[in-house]
């Protein structure tokens, strides 16, 4: 097996356009477990680390852009990229141990397409566009169009996923992203839910995106559960309409880390609490600002 | 079989060894330099006893290829001491009693360490999920996390 | 002279009685006297590859040479092991 | 009775309990610096010149017929100095507990569980022999197999061994099966005692096979010679046994093999057997190199003892007025691949920690297709004390009484009968109960929205045999050598005692783990016993050289040596008519009073005080998720006397934390097709530092007196209480009783739903 370890884009591309057989990696913390547990080795292993785009991360009037390749814990600790994507810097910052966060990234959580992957729901709920450099040129795809199911995407082999675009959130919207893990650390998620809102001056729900992970092969979208919070007071009512509607969302399976009818209950407990937490968020940035 | 030949910085030393490239950095260290305090408990990057810090961040050895260190700058636990004094963090796990077997010491130091560095006065919360990603079997951790409050402390104010 | 106790595996192989009393000096001593008297629980006994007893409360493997008096209570027991 | 809570003294002035000068004082372990700095040396770490790496084959089926293996192209690949199979290895017996480590080292004709080893490479790299031991061709005949113990006791069960015939059933069954053996424990009449109960409680309970979890995986560095010798350096918690097993599974004589005990990286338990050394000594043979095998974690946990499952069914009786009158037990444990006594030592635990009258306890062992079960901390005890302290819980609540009140009504003391027999000598049952009862965290309110669960833990501890050398220096310092490899600060503790017999200070005490040509032979560092039995080798050995410095300084004044005392690391002149001499001005003039001084002691101990734990935990669940957060834990142990106590409070706090790991998310989860689907840390969850509160201790004093200070034991009791702790505890918090482990988020979640509808 070789490493390679190209400084541009077109570079690694040319890499991978060579050897069918080899594969990118930014942090290598899904890959080397992979090969750990039987995968077989490639001929050619490409560090996209050492590209400055695929590892900066910048805010561009009112669009952020994310390296693919840049560690996890980068965007956990910056206090204006948290600020704007709570929810996101979040899922992020749950994604393994500190000794993980500082090696994954956003483009690998995603390329490694595991249905459990933290981030993509909370990038889905942002609306993120993957920006991927391809034999045309860079194509814009919506992040939830990345994954095709388990372990598959729809890249070309020779496609790299760059960075990722978001839209600083508008006014009044806010994000959160909630977990559940038999542990408090070091678990794959059993269930994910990702949820953002918008609220208008009288606290009433003009927008909503919610998705789950680990509750089937890809992520889902669940827009009955949006139907169910929009426009509402994020009442009782519309919060267990919203948790039913993810509950009924979910097609997952029974497997080791938990069951058909745990998933689907749970889906809905933690749309509900991340619905509140991302109102909380933006009743009390709102409260910030009128005090200011 | 070609090997790589990588140039890095290992604990202020400029040292140099060669690779097979699917090789991980934890091998590299431990049978090319002969620094064997970072262990092997894993290999997927589950249990920490591998940690060091390359290039100002903590990680597992495990998972870093060799070749990927060249021109880095990396801490290993065998860096922690000066040639006349331990770490706080040494001298605080010995005194608190906050090892057994061993094997999981040399990760839990220097995931500390990093804590330390970046957060020189963690809450006991906050020290158990910095060091969660570190795995020991034997102490329950109760005496890792007082020690490591205890060095915190310690460094805060220095004798 | 000790009193054995037998548990209920053991009355298997003693027609059911419970205890006995035996003029053993030592332990060896006692295992070849109870072997002749229940030639089953001899089988039993060595089946087992090693017997331990508790002699008075006290649990003594590789107890074949152990002195025994009048007063010692001695259940046959089988080695444990620990972690 | 004293107890402790935090550390408090960690200098090495001399302040111990009980009156005693080293004992009972905290100094910093002797193996600690090279621990801390990076340097200590365990098995992984060594590397010999012409090194090869060894890496073994498993089986990806857990029951099949080896029909022929085809090393050819592994043999010609490059780097490859040496290949074996089972068929390498002399052929084992037809049964028993050689078979079974020779049949666990390796395969012969049948592969048992999926991970059983089947043959082995050695090559110059590491990815070489693995690449090779991948290219050996295997063709196997599948077996039906059997993963679970209702499937493994059915009539119509796969059978793993046809010469396996059911013991303790009489007459002898003529049919083979996989109920290895049939155990009973009876006492009174349990009809009668039923009768008498106002209360009679009748509950099932199972728990799964769960790892040991040591960090470091096995791994040995093997060097045969020429001659036909062999050095290994070994992880192991007995080098004795690494050699004796090791000659058993070669057919060697054991004066071919020396074993050098390496740094050990944890065991609890599972590291006191053997996997991969005779692999590596034959490979070391043919290739006539020096051949290291590290396992895998995945190897790890695929083919290295678990503890077993269980099945328990508990009837229990009670008065109103908290009398437990009866109990009846049924219990079958997993044995793995190759009989054990897991099930006997169930049988014995599971009432221990009450009095009964009248008990009727029955046990199975079963062997299924999976690996071979191995002690972990107080075998089988976990699971017994998990269904008897549920059903006492329950008991506790229908009577109306105080759980702790409820114990210490039944609770048993010295002369008392035991379930399995003999009488109870001295044990702290009762202390660690008050200590429980009277602690801070029993005394406090729950906090609102908490459960709060307490519960009782019994294991025997065990002597075994055990030697020690304690050579005094010329510069008054001793070098103490034992065989009992240090799982967890042993070694402070040997110094420690011979401190304290000798009157030097502790770090004037080198002591060291001998290999098995320098220390005489020493059982495994198991049952709780290296300090209390190597140390009361070390104790005697001190005592030993004790006469012979007083018959020095006796020589030196030329008076009779009734006249001369030892007190604090002098030789004292009675009568007072000579200056005290030191022991550094004994050992300094040695060679002119008769020569270098030094003793041996090697002994069977006798008298290894049973050990009792009680413990107490405040819980939250999270209803809507079965999450469950451990908010307070408190752990009250008897230690005898805590020779170093915060390696006691250490040895408790982590049987805690291994039991709640347990208890509430470990298990091992097996496909239908037997292979196991979590041979991982990341899907094996043991707990993580973020899990747990501080683990609060109250160690517990009450001397054996069969050890000269006192010792009992400490390494194995804490694990066994919070599995019932943990139930209880959720039970207190929910109104709702478990009886499946491992109480995750998805059984805890479903009992909740399932006790709402």
């Amino acid at each position: 097996m070789k490493y390679a370890a190209p400084t541009t884009i077109d570079e690694a591309r040319a890499l991978l356009a060579a050897d069918g057989d080899a594969i990118v990696f930014a942090g290598a913390t899904d890959v080397v477990p992979q090969m750990r547990g039987g995968r077989p080795e490639p001929s050619m292993v490409v560090d996209l680390k050492k590209i400055d785009r695929l590892m900066s991360v910048s805010l561009d009037g009112d669009t952020w852009s994310v390296g693919a390749a840049v560690p996890t814990s980068v965007l956990t600790a910056d206090a204006v990229f948290t600020a704007d994507f709570p929810g996101l810097s979040e899922a992020a910052g749950l994604i393994g141990s500190d000794q993980i966060q500082n090696r994954c990234s956003l483009g690998g959580n995603l390329c490694n397409a595991s249905p459990a992957a933290d981030s993509v729901p909370a990038l889905v709920v942002n609306d993120a566009i993957a920006v991927i450099a391809g034999g045309g040129g860079e194509r814009r795809v919506p992040v939830a169009e990345v994954v095709t199911g388990p372990g598959q995407t729809s890249l070309a082999h020779d496609e790299i996923v760059v960075c990722f675009e978001l839209a600083r959130p508008a006014a009044g919207t806010s994000d959160a992203y909630l977990r559940l893990i038999p542990r408090t650390e070091m678990d794959i998620a059993v269930v994910g839910a990702g949820v953002r809102l918008t609220l208008d001056g009288d606290g009433a729900v003009s927008a909503a995106t919610v998705a789950l992970g680990a509750v089937a092969p890809t992520v889902v979208r669940v827009p009955a559960a949006e139907a169910a919070l929009a426009g509402s007071s994020l009442d009782d009512a519309a919060l267990a309409a919203a948790a039913a509607a993810a509950s009924d969302a979910c097609n997952p399976i029974d497997d080791k880390r938990g069951t058909i009818d745990y998933r689907r209950q749970v889906a809905g407990v933690l749309t509900r609490r991340a619905a509140g937490i991302a109102a909380d968020r933006i009743r009390t940035r709102n409260g910030q600002q009128g005090d200011s | 079989m070609s090997r790589t030949h990588v140039t890095c910085e290992v604990n202020g030393d400029a040292v140099d060894f060669l690779t097979e490239d699917g090789e991980s950095l934890l091998n590299a260290l431990r049978d090319e330099l002969g620094l064997i305090g970072a262990k092997e408990g894993c290999g997927t990057g589950d249990c920490g006893a591998c940690s060091v810090i390359m290039d100002g961040r903590l990680q597992c050895a495990c998972l870093i290829f060799a070749p990927e260190a060249d021109g880095a700058s990396i801490t290993t636990c065998e860096g922690l001491a000066s040639a006349d004094e331990l770490h706080p963090l040494q001298q605080c796990f010995l005194e608190g009693a906050a090892l057994q077997c061993g094997i999981c010491t040399p990760g839990f130091l220097i995931a500390a360490k990093a804590l330390l560095d970046e957060n020189p006065d963690p809450t006991e919360t906050e020290v158990r999920y910095a060091l969660a990603g570190n795995l020991c079997r034997c102490t329950g951790y109760d005496k890792i996390v007082r020690s490591v409050l205890e060095a915190a402390v310690q460094i805060r104010t220095p004798a | 002279m000790a009193v054995v106790h037998f548990s209920t595996d053991q009355r298997q192989h003693t027609g059911g009685t419970p205890e006995v009393t035996i003029d053993a000096a030592n332990v060896r001593d006692l295992v070849r006297q109870l072997s002749e008297r229940y030639p089953s629980l001899n089988a039993h006994l060595v089946e087992t590859s090693s017997t331990a007893v508790a002699i008075d409360g006290e649990i003594i493997p590789d107890p074949w040479l152990e002195e025994l008096f009048e007063t010692s209570e001695v259940h046959l027991v089988r080695p444990l092991a620990g972690g | 009775m004293s107890t402790t809570e935090a550390p408090a003294d960690t200098g090495t002035n001399g302040n111990g309990a009980s009156g005693y000068r080293w004992v009972g004082t905290r100094p910093v372990r002797h193996d600690g610096l090279d621990k801390v700095a990076g340097k200590a040396r365990y098995a992984a770490d060594l590397n010999l010149p012409g090194m090869l790496y060894g890496h073994i084959l498993r089986s990806p089926h857990p029951h099949a017929r080896i029909v022929s293996i085809d090393t050819s192209a592994a043999e010609a690949m490059p780097g490859v100095k040496a290949v074996v199979t089972g068929a390498d290895f002399p052929e084992a017996p037809p049964k028993g507990a050689t078979r079974n480590l020779m049949c666990t080292v390796i395969a012969r004709d049948t592969v048992l569980y999926s991970g059983h080893a089947v043959a082995a490479v050695a090559a110059s790299t590491r990815r070489e022999a693995k690449a090779a031991a991948e290219a050996i061709e295997v063709t196997y005949e599948l077996l039906p197999h059997v993963l679970n113990i209702s499937d493994a006791m059915a009539d119509d069960a796969p059978v793993l061994h046809d010469n396996l015939f059911t013991r303790g059933v009489e007459p002898r069954p003529t049919e083979p099966s996989n109920i290895a053996a049939r155990t009973v424990y009876e006492r009174g009449d349990v009809e009668q005692g039923f009768a008498e109960a106002d209360i009679v409680i009748e509950r099932e309970f199972s728990t799964q096979a769960v790892h040991q979890g040591y960090i470091e995986p096995h791994a040995c560095v093997v060097d045969c010679d020429q001659e036909g010798k062999a050095v290994i350096w070994a992880s192991s918690q007995g080098h004795f046994m690494v050699r004796s097993s090791t000659a058993t599974v070669l057919g060697w004589d054991t004066s071919r093999i020396k074993v050098i005990p390496a740094e050990i990286g944890g065991g609890f338990g599972g590291k006191t057997t053997i996997y991969i050394e005779p692999v590596a000594a034959l490979l070391s043979t043919k290739a006539g190199r020096p051949v290291k095998i590290v396992m895998s974690r995945e190897d790890v946990f695929r083919a290295t003892g678990p503890a077993p499952g269980a099945i328990i069914k508990m009837k229990v009786g009670a008065r109103n007025d908290g009398t437990i009158t009866t109990a009846k037990a049924w219990l079958a444990y997993e044995n793995g691949a190759f009989q054990g006594i897991a099930a006997m030592l169930g049988c014995m635990c599971v009432v221990s920690a009450y009095t009964l009258d009248h008990l009727y306890v029955e046990g199975f062992d079963v062997v299924l297709n999976r690996p071979v079960n191995v002690a972990y901390r107080a075998p089988s005890a976990p699971a017994a004390a998990f269904a008897m302290d549920s059903v006492v819980d329950e008991i506790a609540e229908r009577v109306g009484m105080d759980p702790i009140d409820l114990r210490l009504h039944n609770c048993p003391s010295q002369g008392d009968p035991t379930p399995y027999g003999p009488k109870w000598p001295m044990i702290g049952l009762r202390e660690c109960l008050e200590a429980i009862r009277d602690s801070d965290h029993y005394q406090s309110d729950l906090p609102a929205g908490q459960g709060r669960g307490v519960a009782t833990g019994f294991w025997f501890n065990i002597g075994e045999a055990s030697s020690a050398t304690v050579n005094l220096n010329e510069n008054g310092t001793a070098t103490v050598i034992t065989g009992s490899p240090d799982i967890g600060g042993s070694r402070a503790s040997m110094a420690l005692m011979a401190a304290e017999e000798l009157g030097i200070d502790p770090h004037s005490i080198q002591p060291v783990v001998g290999d098995t040509e320098v220390v005489g032979f020493t059982d495994v560092t198991e049952g709780s016993r290296a300090t209390f039995a190597t140390g009361m080798a070390v104790v005697e050995a001190c005592r030993d050289l004790k006469e012979q410095l007083r018959k020095r300084a006796a020589k030196t004044w030329d008076c009779d040596v009734e006249e001369v005392e030892w007190v604090d690391g002098s030789a004292v002149h009675g009568p007072g008519e000579q200056e005290p001499l030191t022991l550094a001005a004994i050992t300094g003039n040695a060679k002119r009073t008769g020569g270098p001084l030094g003793a041996t002691a090697s002994l069977n101990a006798r008298g290894a005080g049973p050990a009792f734990s009680v413990q107490v935990a405040d819980v939250s669940v999270d209803q809507e998720t079965g999450r469950v957060t451990v908010e307070r834990y408190t752990t009250a142990q008897d230690a005898g006397t805590a020779i170093h106590p915060s390696y006691v409070e250490g040895q408790m706090q982590g049987g805690v934390v291994q039991g709640i790991g347990w208890a509430l998310n470990e298990e091992y989860i097996y496909s239908d097709d037997g292979n196991l689907e979590n041979p991982g840390f990341l899907d094996y969850r043991i707990p993580v530092a973020s899990d747990l509160p501080m683990i609060e201790t109250c160690i517990v004093e009450v001397p054996n007196p069969s050890h000269p200070y006192g010792v009992r034991g400490v390494g194995e009791v804490g694990i066994v209480p919070p599995l019932p702790v943990m139930a209880n505890a959720i039970a207190d918090a929910t109104g709702v009783r478990i009886g499946d482990l491992p109480l995750s988020p998805p059984r805890v979640l479903a009992a909740l739903t399932a006790a709402e509808s």
